[in-house]
């Protein structure tokens, strides 16, 4: 059941390549792309949702489809598992999928590359899919690199375009260093599990092949020490780091986060779909799918926090400042997943995949909604052009501003709940892996974020929606950024000069628009007329809206309910998440003495059970119990508001500061993103470009390589030159030369033999 | 020496005379069919002045080729000018001898004696090879006349018969792989089981049209006539050739004729077996006369309702569609023969 | 009897052989050959090798012979010309060595017949025998001999690929080759045939624009390249 | 008595025939005679090849006159097309021509 699933997008890319490439047919190419998506919404939601779907069973709904590799001990299968974790993010995956596939029908329209492009996304969906639901690491790996390889092709999709093929060869090498972790981490889980004796790298038990998941298996070791040692150890914390350092290029943490903003090069659909809602969330997956071992591995979990604090407030106050409307989105997506590395940070997975989700439907809305802008502003990204606009796109207007009251954490809007829960949490986490008052600060920083996250969101809307329209005067706000300014060297006409400068090729206009004169304005390059986008787009954006909005209310806490409604998302995550090893286990030296309980999965059961058999454990109650006394409800309530007049004084601030001036000129370092691409340049890509030039090529290649090549031809020709004295040059004197030798031959054999012959 | 090898001898040589006296009356009165033939096709009425009918246009005609004046080209390579007629007459009639034209008959004070002049093991190999030989006489008669028509004709014909060449032995490997042997009066034994109606061409459809067209065009028949197409090159090959030496080239085109077909009655038609052959053997000869001169009335009817080749689409058809085609067909004949369904 | 038959072929063969040197046509010479043939061919039916004697009219005269016919005929070649002077001597060389080895052929073939074993081999008394029959023959290649023969099958396919490639008008490789574009170092004499031996490096994306770089763009092979 | 050709005969025979091509190889100058020398001398080979199989009743000898003709085959398309290729770069067929490998 599954395996349809993954298969179907597959399917959809195929025909999309094979025969879209010959049909080209929009109408066909989309209804494919949509359909192949749809069915496998269908079933995941079919799988997820009855009676023993994957959200009700406590075991994982497995689907072996068959062997991959099996050499001696070692045993990867082609093999899905839908457990409780990979069952929500498949929902929310297909899902806002679908909507985006959906929303690109209308935005790619006229495009040269249709099919491509579809057959891509499709591809995407396939890999997105087998890296959520396989059942090993693998397999996991190979989905992570399909992600990575869709997201290239996506990215550079305009393959005309030169910042899109060097943004695209960015993420990919970006990803590339972080792959380099990944692998190494599967191979030292392969080699822990194998010294303890259960080799394996699958994620759950599999009875029916004789394997116990690996998670189990590592996590049965114990905790480490809370030791900065351990990351070089070779232990759990150490493959706990190196997976995390995958994660970091996944999910743009620092320092490899360089690559997300960037990416915006590709068409805005891509953005919303892979770099705000799926792909870039792998990194939060991996990591609370292995808690069990980051668990055990306090440095680690230390360090993800430090991480992911960090980049959240550095790449808010980068977002501050950002003029071209997807920049400031692709920041604010970097800050938010911080913030979910955060959450996983202080132990708190359950609110990181709460987060993912939310953030997944209010981001995506706010991309597509840009999206639309965009479109309607004929593929003007800069927002110095805008302002006045929601007079123009009613419909976006609204529902960016559901995303943005989302984002901004105002309550019942789904992002309030999530980034309220991970604030609670790091507050008062009681992980022995955060130092004692490092939660503060923490927390401190979050709040911070939160902040900021306000301000430059409410500086986004204002300046699209409100304020003066400054779209009609060709040379906006005093100051054209550089990519103007090379576009008037270029004296390209404004509109392609918006057009290189932006992040989208100009396509003629959608055939149901080309009637109305104010369009037609901006085919002879003139100033342009914002109008609203056709439904395809629309629609998607009105269902992430609802959702954005209500979507939070599955995760509202005990405590702002009041005890009425519990927790549904906690509560049905709760098996997925190993508890947190006693403290005293990370004493220095105490590695491991006691063994720690788990929930999912208890060592003990490994051979026989299904990892998650064990969900009504006791334990359970006694998280419900210690999150239920009352201190801690009015601790939280408290914090709730607190969190709640943060969001508010943020939307304050941005408004009173950008309302009036909304071309604010803000400062420079912000602008230039702390010179950190620079900074990588000198510090990292000239070195390699210089000493690959200078060494390797001239000097290895030149020197080497060619030498002995060279060297051999050279060779040859001067023996050639000796031994052609041999030569007459006369075919047939070296016939007669033959002959000759022959005739000795024959006569020495008829002469020594002469008596065998006379038998 | 004792008499029995002598009357052998004497036995074989008056077989052969008669055999290609009776074939050159028949291949005589063949040429006075087609154009009787060609005339009707055509709303003529054709030669009807000689003899009753026309009876006697074909000694009409010989008598003129005999009388005509023998012109020899100045410049052309004499030795090989005369071989030329010399090797193409001789190799059209030398596969005549190993055909089984009846079954076993017996006769007054003879006995028993197979009404086939000589039968080899390789009988089928050694009509393959007298006629591969037969391409010399076109090929050497064009080259050495000296003339550029003549050459072209014998460069077509040299390269029309390697290519066919190769489409009709595979078709034929078909009928050996069946019948198992290469003696052709073995393969028409086998063939008159079922009372005399067990023919090959029932399991070998395939083969026996892919021979057809390539016998066709090994004999530069219509469609496959490009060595001496008239429109184009003057007369071909023969351009330069008169009087008795063209005779003998037109004889041996049409003897041609009359072996291809045998060869196709013999191993796809069922030679001389039909029904009623055990008892009356005598039908023999007059079965296999029948089924060659359906043969020759085919080839006279093709010729009279089909265009002319050209010379790629010639060299396409034989390379790119025939000699494909009778691959396939060894291949399936041999897989049915390995499970023995044939 | 077969001892006629024996002489008449061998006499014809040999005629046929030493016409074939003689003639300076090489259509004389091919005809010529094609005699030799047919007459070997005639000599193996006396050796009861039927089969072979076929397989020899067919291939040998049917389809090699009239290649070589046909090629002659292609290229129309003129008659030999006059030895160049200098390879003069190889023709009495030649001449000694056939005398030297026909001398040795004589000498093996002289010991073999008057040794005094001479009546030992099989064949003295025996039936008409069935090895040249083409059941025995098949037999024999596809039981014992199945290895050689595949080889041989497989031998045909490499002749048949090689005929095509060297009858194909434009060779595989373009007179010009390319260097693949690309940053790479080039050495003067690549982009510039008269700078033979010239190996200066020069740093260039493509052949095009070392030549641009040294000044080459109307050099004569600049132009016909691609 | 009746006279039956012995062993020797054909031997001698294909000794004559083979000494006879290898004349020609040396003699001859145009390739497509040299060609057809070689196929005299492999032809002479087979003739042994025939005259001993039957003489010792044993099939192989006539096996490899067989496996022959194939290579004689395969040696005809190769070197006949050597000799077109030969004759389109320089204008003749006469091996002294092809001579750039001297001196």
């Amino acid at each position: 059941m599954l395996r349809y699933i993954i298969f179907a997008p597959l399917l959809g890319a195929l025909v999309n390549w094979l025969v879209g490439r010959r049909v080209r047919s929009e109408r066909f190419i989309g209804a494919v792309a949509c359909a192949s998506v749809g069915i496998s919404t269908a079933i995941a939601f079919y799988v997820a949702f009855k009676h023993d779907g994957a959200l009700h069973a406590t075991v994982p709904v497995l689907d072996h489809i068959w062997t991959w590799i099996e050499v001696g001990s070692f045993r990867a299968d082609f093999g899905l598992a839908m457990d409780r974790l990979s069952g929500i993010y498949t929902l929310f995956i297909t899902f806002v999928g679908f909507l985006i596939h959906l929303f690109a029908t209308g935005y790619m329209h006229g495009d040269k590359g249709f099919y491509r492009f579809f057959a891509y996304l499709n591809l995407f969906m396939f890999s997105m899919l087998t890296l959520v639901l396989a059942d090993n690491f693998l397999l996991m790996f190979v989905g992570w690199e399909g992600v990575g390889l869709c997201s290239y092709l996506l990215i550079g999709y305009y393959v005309d375009r030169k910042e899109a093929g060097d943004a695209a060869k960015k993420a990919f090498i970006a990803n590339r260093v972080g792959d380099w972790g990944v692998v190494l981490g599967i191979m030292l889980v392969f080699s822990l599990t194998a010294q303890a004796g259960k080799a394996s790298i699958s994620f759950f038990d599999k009875p029916q092949f004789g394997i116990t998941s690996a998670l189990a298996t590592i996590g049965s070791f114990g905790a480490d020490p809370f030791i900065w040692s351990a990351l070089t150890a070779g232990g759990v914390t150490s493959i706990a780091i190196l997976l995390f350092i995958g994660a970091t290029g996944k999910s743009a943490q620092i320092p490899l986060y360089v690559w997300l903003p960037d990416a915006m090069a590709g068409p805005t659909p891509v953005s919303a779909l892979i770099h705000a809602a799926t792909m870039v969330t792998a990194g939060v997956y991996m990591v609370v799918r292995c808690n069990a071992i980051f668990q055990s591995a306090p440095t680690a979990m230390f360090i993800v926090a430090i991480i992911g604090a960090a980049t959240a407030i550095f790449a808010a106050t980068i977002g501050l400042a950002q003029n071209d409307i997807k920049k400031v989105l692709a920041y604010s997506t970097v800050s938010q997943l911080g913030y979910m590395f955060l959450a996983c940070g202080v132990g708190a997975f359950i609110a990181a995949i709460f987060h993912v989700m939310t953030h997944a439907f209010f981001k995506a809305l706010l991309f597509l909604g840009s999206g639309s802008v965009i479109h309607g502003m004929h593929h003007e990204q800069d927002m110095r052009r805008m302002g006045g606009l929601k007079k123009y796109m009613p419909i976006t207007f609204a529902t960016m501003m559901m995303g943005w009251l989302a984002i901004c954490g105002i309550p019942i809007w789904a992002g309030f709940f999530s980034k309220d829960e991970i604030l609670w949490k790091t507050w008062s986490t009681h992980s022995p892996s955060i130092p004692h008052n490092a939660n503060y600060i923490l927390w401190g920083i979050g709040a911070i974020t939160a902040l900021l996250t306000a301000i430059y969101m409410t500086r986004l809307m204002v300046m699209t929606f409100w304020g003066t329209e400054r779209f009609r005067e060709t040379d906006a706000g005093g100051q054209a950024d550089e990519a103007h300014a090379h576009a008037y060297d270029e004296d390209l006409k404004p509109h392609d000069a918006h057009a290189a400068a932006a992040g989208d090729r100009p396509r003629h206009a959608p055939e149901d628009e080309m009637t109305d004169a104010a369009h037609d304005s901006h085919n002879h390059h003139g100033p342009v007329e914002p109008h609203e986008s056709p439904w395809t787009m629309t629609v998607p954006l009105v269902v992430l809206a609802i959702l954005s909005t209500l979507g939070g209310l599955i995760g509202v806490p005990y405590a702002l309910s009041g005890g009425k409604l519990p927790n549904y998302f906690e509560h049905t995550l709760e098996p997925v998440i190993a508890k947190v090893p006693a403290k005293q286990a990370t004493a220095p030296g105490g590695a491991g003495h006691e063994e720690p309980r788990y929930l999912s999965p208890p060592p003990q059961a490994t051979d026989s059970a299904p990892p998650v058999t064990s969900l009504e454990s006791p334990a359970h109650e006694t998280t419900a119990e210690d999150a239920h006394s009352p201190e801690e409800v009015r601790m939280e309530r408290i914090f709730s508001a607190i969190s709640v007049g943060i969001a508010l004084l943020g939307i304050g601030i941005g408004w009173t500061v950008f309302k009036k001036r909304p071309l604010l000129k803000m400062p420079r370092v912000l602008e230039e993103k702390y010179y950190v691409d620079e900074i990588y340049n000198a510090a990292v890509i000239n070195p390699i470009k210089a000493g690959s030039r200078e060494g390797l090529w001239k000097i290895f290649d030149v020197g080497v390589i060619d030498g002995i090549v060279n060297g051999l031809g050279r060779s040859v020709t001067q023996l050639g030159a000796v031994v052609r004295y041999l030569q007459i040059g006369f075919a047939r004197s070296y016939a007669a030369v033959i002959l000759f030798g022959a005739i000795l031959v024959i006569a020495y054999f008829a002469y020594t033999f002469r008596d065998v012959l006379s038998r | 020496m004792d008499w029995n090898f002598v009357l052998s001898i004497i036995l074989q040589f008056t077989a052969i005379t008669v055999a290609f006296t009776v074939v050159l009356m028949i291949v005589a009165y063949t040429v006075l069919a087609e154009r009787r033939v060609l005339a009707f096709i055509q709303g003529r009425l054709g030669p009807n002045r000689v003899g009753y009918g026309g009876v006697l246009q074909p000694f009409a005609d010989l008598l003129k080729f005999i009388l005509k004046e023998e012109i020899v080209p100045d410049k052309s390579t004499k030795f090989v000018y005369f071989l030329a007629p010399i090797l193409a007459i001789t190799t059209a009639l030398m596969p005549l001898i190993v055909y089984p034209f009846g079954p076993t008959v017996r006769l007054p004070f003879l006995g028993d004696i197979a009404l086939v002049i000589a039968r080899f093991d390789v009988g089928l190999l050694y009509v393959l090879g007298i006629t591969s030989v037969g391409v010399y006489g076109i090929a050497l008669a064009g080259w050495s006349s000296n003339n550029k028509y003549s050459l072209m004709g014998g460069l077509r014909a040299s390269a029309q018969l390697i290519s066919y060449e190769l489409s009709l032995g595979l078709s034929l490997i078909g009928v050996v792989l069946m019948s198992g042997t290469l003696d052709l009066s073995g393969i028409v034994e086998q063939q008159s089981a079922w009372y005399g109606m067990r023919w090959n061409i029932i399991f070998q459809p395939i083969g026996f049209i892919i021979y057809l067209i390539s016998a066709i065009a090994e004999t530069n028949r219509v469609p496959f006539d490009l060595p001496e197409a008239e429109t184009e090159l003057v007369a071909g090959f023969h351009t330069e050739y008169s009087a008795l030496k063209f005779a003998l080239f037109f004889m041996a085109e049409y003897v041609n004729m009359f072996t291809v077909s045998m060869l196709a009655t013999t191993l796809f038609l069922g030679g001389w077996s039909g029904p009623f052959i055990q008892q009356l053997p005598w039908l023999g000869p007059f079965y296999f006369l029948g089924k060659i001169i359906f043969f020759l009335f085919l080839y006279i009817w093709i010729r009279g309702t089909l265009p002319r080749f050209r010379f790629d689409q010639l060299m396409n058809f034989g390379w790119k569609f025939l000699l494909p085609v009778a691959i396939l067909n060894i291949i399936l004949t041999a897989t049915l023969a390995l499970f023995g369904w044939i | 009897m077969s001892a006629i038959l024996f002489i008449l072929f061998a006499g014809l063969a040999i005629g046929c052989a030493v016409s074939m040197i003689v003639q300076r046509n090489p259509l004389y010479s091919a005809i010529s050959l094609i005699g030799v043939f047919i007459s070997l061919a005639c000599i193996y039916v006396t050796l009861a090798a039927p089969f072979i004697a076929a397989v020899q009219v067919i291939v040998y005269a049917g389809a090699i012979m009239v290649l070589v016919v046909f090629v002659i005929m292609l290229l129309n070649v003129e008659e030999e010309e006059r030895p160049a002077f200098r390879l003069r001597y190889l023709v009495p060389t030649a001449i000694l060595f056939a005398a030297l080895l026909a001398a040795e052929a004589s000498f093996v073939i002289f010991t073999v017949q008057t040794s005094p074993y001479q009546q030992a081999h099989p064949s003295a008394s025996a039936n008409p025998s069935e090895v040249g029959l083409t059941a025995s023959i098949g037999r024999g290649l596809f039981t014992q001999y199945l290895l050689p023969f595949e080889i041989t099958s497989l031998l045909l396919l490499m002749a048949i690929v090689g005929a095509m490639t060297l009858a194909r008008r434009a060779s595989f490789l373009s007179p010009n080759v390319r260097v693949v574009p690309g940053a790479q170092v080039l050495t003067r004499q690549t982009v510039d045939p008269r700078a033979v031996g010239d190996a200066t490096a020069i740093e260039t994306d493509s052949t095009i624009e070392a030549e641009r770089l040294l000044g080459l763009e109307n050099a004569p092979h600049a132009k016909d390249r691609d | 008595m009746e006279l039956t050709p012995q062993l020797s005969w054909y031997l001698a025979l294909s000794a004559v025939l083979f000494t006879i091509g290898v004349v020609g190889v040396i003699v001859k100058r145009n390739v497509i005679a040299m060609f057809m020398c070689i196929e005299l001398m492999l032809n002479a080979v087979n003739l042994t090849f025939v005259a001993f199989s039957s003489y010792f009743r044993d099939v192989s000898g006539q096996l490899f006159v067989f496996i022959v003709m194939t290579v004689a085959a395969a040696e005809a398309a190769v070197g006949l097309g050597i000799i077109i290729a030969i004759f389109r770069n320089r204008e003749s067929l006469d091996v002294d021509e092809a001579n750039i490998l001297r001196l």
